[in-house]
């Protein structure tokens, strides 16, 4: 255990190309760190910006979004759109006072398991050296605002902790 | 026989009668398995030598193989048996030439030339090499840049000539005279004007090296 | 919070996948932990399981099923793409709509790729809760029923595509089989021996042929090109460019006189790879299928300097058609087979070989020619000047393969290939034959068997890679020579070998298209520039895209029993769809509800499938299912949420978030929680 | 705009004419040169082996030298110059190949190891100075001619094309190998020199050997390997035909032409074959004098092969011809091209 501060990070994958990168790093047994968490969509276009939106603002202190490489998208283009909802996304990042570096889009093939990795490990670094995301506005939702829950939780509790 | 040694010995194999104990065994020969991995370590870069697939590129290649103890091949096998004493004894990394031709062509990306480069120094402050030639050589020209700065023709080849091939100098001495008249060797050395500065460089350096 | 059902009973199942994931992840703490802290989020049962796909571990859920009334089933195991319909089976059969499993990956996802077990448990613990927050959006669904289209287009007509149209074809659907160039047979047709048991290639592959060219269900399209696809599996429509060939194939019998007659002779770069000469007008070999010849325009006189027409005076049937222009045409196929082969290394990139300056080496597909007795020179072993017979050879084998600065994987044929060669050379010359390699590949049927008979025949086999080959002498008797250099490894001494002839055995490589092909069909390739199969061992000839699949040399180097053997697995797979007359598909599609539909037509120009049209009258947007893909782009455009996507709902996807955020532990108490970090 | 220039020892002295010669094309071409101020031996290949450190320490003094002067003034030229946009690494042409190399691959691994470079850093603290990777790039002044000034502008500054000179062109080890920058056309089989030499109106030798070794220090530790290592490039250059070797290398001149007549001596042969830098041939097709170019220095007689283009050089200029003890008996049987150059 260290006082190091272990951020949590959501990553968004394409069924198609990114997260069958993510089979393959781990049929190969690659290693990266537990810091990022993946949820799977059918293409990086099915990708609202609400989800991130979303991420930010219960507790993730990044997103990664991954994609297939522009020009093989397997539904031919739609990887072009995730790209600009991600370019005006980072813009209204900036607007809202938060750092667009915690957002990341990376285009990995299928066979891209090893990118796939190396990309995860650098952004964890990156991440960690912004620190935990104070997400600044209040959205109604739970364990906001305060910089710590559940940014920094990477071990669920366990019963004792909840009931000393 | 007494009953105290009896009881020293090993326990007997159920079902077999008494019998005297077996000779020891001789002692396995020396193997360091630590060595593929030192001189991976103080090698600078990545020197992929754990990839070596000892294919013979190398040994192929090389200009100087017909006169080396060990083709780099078969070095390199020896490092990664532990062989530490006969790796370092061995002429191979003297007779590297640097032409790197091995390294370009090496289909594993062994940097080789640098790892001989690293067991040149091992074997250096190992003491093991049995022909100081080669050693020496380095020795005097580095003599000459700590103290100079510059390399110096000249003095490197008399002071080295008249220890190591003193029969040869009344045939090469001609030569020079040859470079001499050419106006092409120095007949004093050249000092750098801030020797001072690379005399502490050096010394700090070699402060680090010896501190690791 | 997000609402929920409150009568939702979820089933929680964690894999032990023997060590796989047990090794790194504390599995039973995993079930332990989501039977007790996302209770109330309906968890009514959590387990764990050695092996979770195996039929006990599928009854085990079965039973829970049905004895504790389940609705919802979560499965923390391996890849969705490896099991999840396995564990949907499963809950069909104790009577759960299939949709209501989720499965989740804690394999690959995280006890493969973490080592601190503290951690990858923690982890798993989310993705669980991520698994079990997103079931409890799903809906039960039905697959989408798609027909699938009886006729099936074959890409590459060398042996693997020739042997998957014949198998489509006699089982009597129909097949286009496109070729690029102006005959199939592909680099076999350019053999003369086939390893290990030396049969004739022309001798097996021209009876074939022969079928191809005349099977009623085969529709071939040689000098052609595939330039569009269009639609998904079942129904693809696809755009053929035929090329001009300049010869009505009506009128052709294929005599062959305008061959003979063509004054322009020109250097064959394909088929003889460089060492024989064909005319303008040619076909590639004498028993090309089809038999028609073509015109090759960039050489032919009349196209470039406007007076000839040999060809046109001599044809006893007035087939030649300067006239004829490439002609675009589209096929409706339900299935693709992929076979488009590999190019060979081009060994001017290792200059050291000499490749191109000296004029002695040859490439190994040189040799083939030169061996073929249908070949430039007839079959017999010569030097460069055509006469001469070598009285020695050497042939290095790796030539482009086993290498970090070319190819770093094996090309797997060149071993055998280059025994051959030396028994070849031995037969029909006598020489003395070298052979230079660094390991001996010989692991199939009969393989090593050729090897022991290549040694009983004298070959000198050298362990060594070749460092290099020069004329550059050194040592007397070098004179004349081609010397190759290289560390025989096994006296651990260099040699330098004089030989007349040199072979390299070069590798094999991608197509130079393959992106671009890859790209048309919607496939991936790999690192190295192969395409990608479904799985490497258990789906070795379908791709991630439904309805295409790959066959012989373009997803891996590979030989010829080899390449057949994937030409019929693709068939056999294509036919099992074809006899199933439709395919069930996931029920991923978008839907708009017309009465949340502003008519703002954002999505309308977003969908590459044309699937979305707009009613002027209602002004509402429609999305047409048959073709929608679901990729949900515009389901994450709608700027009113009108759009809906199946099994990738908003709903889910936003519930998978805060479950993997752990918002859901304890049914939403988890202020108190304290935070904890772990080094990683 | 200036380009730096760290020459190294043997140019000081033993390899003079490469450096006259170097400087008299540059000058007459428009190149400014600006040597890096008291800049230190690299070390050749001996002090890397013998402490690993204090060689690249004493290397990277070089380069933060260079790194201080450069930046010093505005005017010094960088990467991507007249190309891409200002402000690459600061380009320092090193023209001896062990040079280049042992400059070019400290730059590289202190790049590549950041302990590497936080000691070498230590070290260059202990006299002031610091250094960071990438700053400086280190070129071969051949690279610079054909990729900075162009073949075209060198073809149009010749005005005495050496039409009928068969040219090997030679470039030794160091240069293109193992080449970090991928700066070369290729590691084994480099066209640079060729083209250069072609442009200059030469006839040119495809030499198998152009990359082979000339046997380094080992004149010094182990003659007869050198010996044997020069025989064979000496031979091949006969072999194919060669009026003479042209290399881009101090240390390649000297062991093929000044260890050429112990070479003889040794093997009981009677090669004569002349070793001249590329730059002394850009001079002499540049119509420069003939003494600035440091011509007559070399020890095998480069006059006969000189006179085949017309170049005539005074007598005096030139010292005598060695010659071998003995001239009966030939090892290797005659190849074509030889006899023009055994009538010595």
């Amino acid at each position: 255990m260290t006082d190091r501060f272990e951020p949590l990070i959501i990553g968004f994958t394409c069924n198609w190309c990114s997260y069958r990168a993510a089979d393959l790093a781990g049929t190969s047994r690659l290693k990266y760190p537990p810091n990022i968490r993946l949820i799977r969509l059918m293409c990086s276009g099915r990708l609202d910006p609400t989800f991130v939106l979303k991420a930010l603002s219960s507790g993730a202190d990044g997103v990664l979004i991954t994609g297939c490489h522009p020009g093989e998208c397997h539904y031919i283009e739609q990887n072009y759109k995730a790209l600009r909802r991600y370019l005006l996304l980072r813009r209204t990042l900036a607007q809202m006072g938060i750092e667009p570096e915690r957002v990341k889009l990376v285009w990995a093939s299928a066979a891209e398991g090893a990118r796939l990795a190396e990309e995860i490990i650098k952004m964890v670094e990156e991440i960690r050296a912004l620190g935990p995301l104070n997400w600044p506005a209040a959205d109604g939702g739970r364990g906001t605002g305060d910089g710590k829950y559940p940014a920094s939780v990477i071990h669920p509790p366990s019963e004792e902790e909840v009931t000393a | 026989m007494d009953t105290a040694t009896v009881e020293t010995q090993p326990p007997r194999v159920r079902g077999e009668g008494e019998r005297p104990p077996l000779p020891p065994l001789p002692p396995p020969p020396v193997v360091d398995l630590g060595f593929l991995k030192e001189v991976v370590e103080a090698t600078a870069g990545v020197s992929r030598l754990e990839m070596c697939i000892q294919c013979g590129t190398c040994g192929g290649s090389c200009p100087s193989a017909a006169d080396m103890d060990h083709t780099p091949r078969q070095l390199f096998a020896m490092v990664r048996a532990g062989l530490r004493d006969e790796v370092l004894r061995s002429n191979t990394p003297w007779f590297c030439v640097s032409c790197y031709h091995c390294v370009v062509r090496c289909p594993q990306g062994v940097h080789i030339t640098d790892i001989m480069y690293t067991l040149k120094s091992m074997a250096i402050r190992a003491g093991y090499y049995k022909d100081a030639t080669a050693p020496d050589f380095a020795k005097t020209f580095v003599y000459y840049v700590e103290n100079y700065g510059r390399s110096f023709e000249l003095g490197l080849a008399t002071r080295f000539y008249l220890r190591h091939h003193p029969l040869r100098v009344p045939g090469i001495a001609p030569l020079g005279l040859d470079m001499l008249v050419k106006g092409r060797i120095d007949l004093t050395p050249r000092r750098i004007k801030h020797m001072d500065q690379l005399k502490a460089i050096l010394a700090r350096a070699a402060e680090l090296e010896a501190a690791q | 919070m997000t609402e929920r059902n409150e009568q939702e009973r979820i089933g929680v199942y964690v894999c032990h996948c023997g060590t796989n994931i047990a090794g790194t992840v504390d599995v039973e703490d995993v079930a332990q932990w989501a039977a007790g802290r996302l209770k109330h989020r309906g968890v009514v049962v959590a387990r764990d399981y050695k092996f979770m796909c195996s039929s006990l571990g599928q009854e085990m859920i079965e039973k829970d099923i049905q004895e504790l009334g389940l609705t919802r089933v979560v499965v923390a195991a391996c890849s969705p793409h490896l099991h999840e319909q396995t564990f949907r089976t499963a809950c069909q059969r104790a009577g759960l709509n299939p949709y209501l499993c989720e499965l989740v990956s804690i394999r690959e996802q995280c006890s493969w790729v973490h080592t601190d077990r503290l951690a990858a448990t923690a982890k798993a613990k989310a993705i669980v809760s991520g698994g079990v927050e997103r079931v409890l959006y799903h809906e039960p669904l039905e697959p989408l029923r798609v027909p699938i289209h009886p006729a099936t287009l074959v890409v590459g007509g060398g042996i693997a595509g020739i042997q998957a149209a014949l198998e489509i074809a006699d089982s009597g659907f129909p097949v286009y089989l496109v070729e690029r160039e102006p005959s199939i047979g592909g680099h076999m047709a350019q053999f003369d021996k086939t390893f290990p048991t030396l049969d004739c290639a022309a001798c097996i592959l021209t009876p074939k042929m022969v079928s191809v060219g005349s099977h009623p269900n085969i529709t071939l399209l040689t000098w052609s090109e595939v330039t569009k696809v269009d639609g998904y599996v079942g129904n693809f429509t696809v755009t053929v460019r035929k090329k001009a060939r300049y010869v009505n194939t009506e009128l052709c019998t294929g005599c062959g006189v305008c061959q003979e007659k063509c004054p322009k002779k020109i250097v064959d770069e394909v088929f003889e790879a460089g060492l024989g000469y064909r005319k303008a007008i040619y076909t590639p070999f004498p028993q090309a299928v089809p038999k028609w010849p073509v015109i090759d325009r960039e050489n032919c006189t009349y196209f470039q300097k406007g007076t000839c027409k040999a060809c046109e005076k001599f044809c006893p049937t007035g087939a030649i058609d300067f006239n004829q222009e490439d002609e675009f045409i589209t096929l409706e196929v339900g299935n693709i087979i992929l076979a488009t082969g590999y190019d060979l290394f081009d060994p001017r990139r290792i200059p050291q070989f000499g490749y191109g300056r000296l004029a002695n080496v040859f490439t190994s597909l040189e040799f083939e020619r030169m061996s073929n007795s249908a070949g430039p020179t007839g079959g017999r072993i010569v030097l460069r000047d055509g006469v001469t017979e070598p009285k020695s050879v050497g042939i290095i084998h790796c030539v482009g393969s086993r290498d970090r600065n070319y190819n770093n994987y094996c090309s797997n044929i060149c071993c055998m290939q280059s025994l051959k060669f030396a028994h070849l050379v031995k037969e029909r010359t006598g020489a003395t034959v070298y052979n230079f390699y660094i390991d001996i590949r010989a692991g199939f049927k009969d393989y090593d068997e050729f090897y022991q008979r290549v040694l009983e025949e004298g070959i000198l086999l050298i362990r060594g890679r070749v460092a290099e080959v020069t004329d550059a002498v050194r040592l007397a008797g070098e004179e004349g020579k081609l010397i190759i250099q290289v560390e025989d490894t096994l006296i651990g001494q260099q040699r330098r070998i004089p030989v007349d002839m040199v072979i390299l055995s070069c590798g094999l490589e991608p197509r130079r298209d393959a992106k671009e092909v890859a790209k048309l069909f919607g496939i991936s390739c790999s690192a190295n520039g192969w395409f990608i199969e479904r799985h490497p061992k258990l789906d070795p000839v379908a791709t991630m895209t439904e309805g295409i699949f790959i066959a012989g040399a373009c997803q891996g180097p590979k030989d010829i029993p080899a390449s057949v053997a994937q030409g019929a697995a693709a068939a056999a797979r294509v036919l099992g769809r074809i006899q199933q007359r439709e395919i069930a598909m996931e029920p991923i599609r978008a839907s708009i509800n017309a009465d949340k539909c502003s008519g703002c037509r954002i999505c309308n120009n977003l969908c590459p499938f044309n699937a979305i049209t707009f009613h002027e009258d209602r002004m509402v947007s429609e999305i047409n299912p048959a073709l929608c893909q679901g990729c949900g782009t515009c389901v994450a455009a709608c700027p009113a949420g009108a759009i809906r996507g199946t099994a990738f709902s908003n709903e889910q996807v936003l519930a998978q978030i805060e479950g993997l955020l752990l918002l859901n532990v304890d049914g939403g108490r988890a202020e108190t929680v304290v935070p904890e970090a772990v080094a990683t | 705009m200036k380009y730096l220039l760290y020459p190294g020892c043997s140019m000081e002295r033993f390899s003079r004419p490469y450096k006259d010669s170097l400087l008299a094309i540059c000058q007459h071409i428009g190149l400014e040169l600006e040597e890096v101020d008291d800049w230190n031996c690299c070390g050749a290949t001996e002090y890397i082996a013998v402490s690993l450190l204090p060689a690249y320490s004493l290397i990277a003094r070089n380069l933060a030298l260079a790194q201080q002067q450069a930046s010093s003034g505005p005017d010094y030229h960088r990467a991507g110059d007249g190309r891409n946009s200002r402000g690459g690494a600061y380009t320092l042409i090193a023209p001896c190949s062990a040079c280049y190399l042992n400059l070019s691959k400290t730059d590289h691994y202190m790049g590549e190891s950041p302990i590497l470079n936080e000691k070498v850093n230590q070290a260059l603290a202990a006299g002031g100075l610091h250094y960071t990777p990438g700053t400086v790039e280190i070129r071969h002044l051949l690279d610079i001619i054909v990729n900075e000034i162009g073949l075209e502008a060198v073809r149009k500054a010749v005005v005495r094309p050496l039409t009928g000179l068969r040219v090997a062109p030679y470039y030794g080890c160091m240069t293109p190998r193992p080449d970090y920058k991928k700066r070369w056309s290729n590691p084994e089989y480099p066209t640079e020199l060729d083209r250069l030499l072609k442009a200059l109106g030469a006839e040119v030798v495809d030499f198998p050997l152009k990359t082979h070794c000339c046997g380094g220090h080992m004149t010094q530790i182990s003659p007869p390997v050198a010996y044997e290592l020069i025989r064979r490039l000496v031979h091949a250059a006969a072999q194919y035909g060669a009026d003479l070797l042209a290399t881009i290398c101090p240390m390649c001149q000297l062991n093929l032409d000044v260890y050429q007549g112990e070479m003889n001596r040794y093997f009981d042969t009677t090669y004569r074959m002349p070793i001249l830098f590329f730059t002394q041939l850009m001079g002499v097709a540049y119509g420069l004098e003939l003494k600035a170019l440091g011509l007559g220095q070399e020890l095998v007689d480069a006059r006969p092969a000189l006179a085949k283009i017309g170049v005539e050089m005074p007598a005096a200029e030139a010292a005598p011809a060695r010659r071998p003890r003995k001239k009966e008996g030939l090892p290797m049987p005659r190849m074509p091209g030889e006899e023009e150059m055994s009538h010595d």
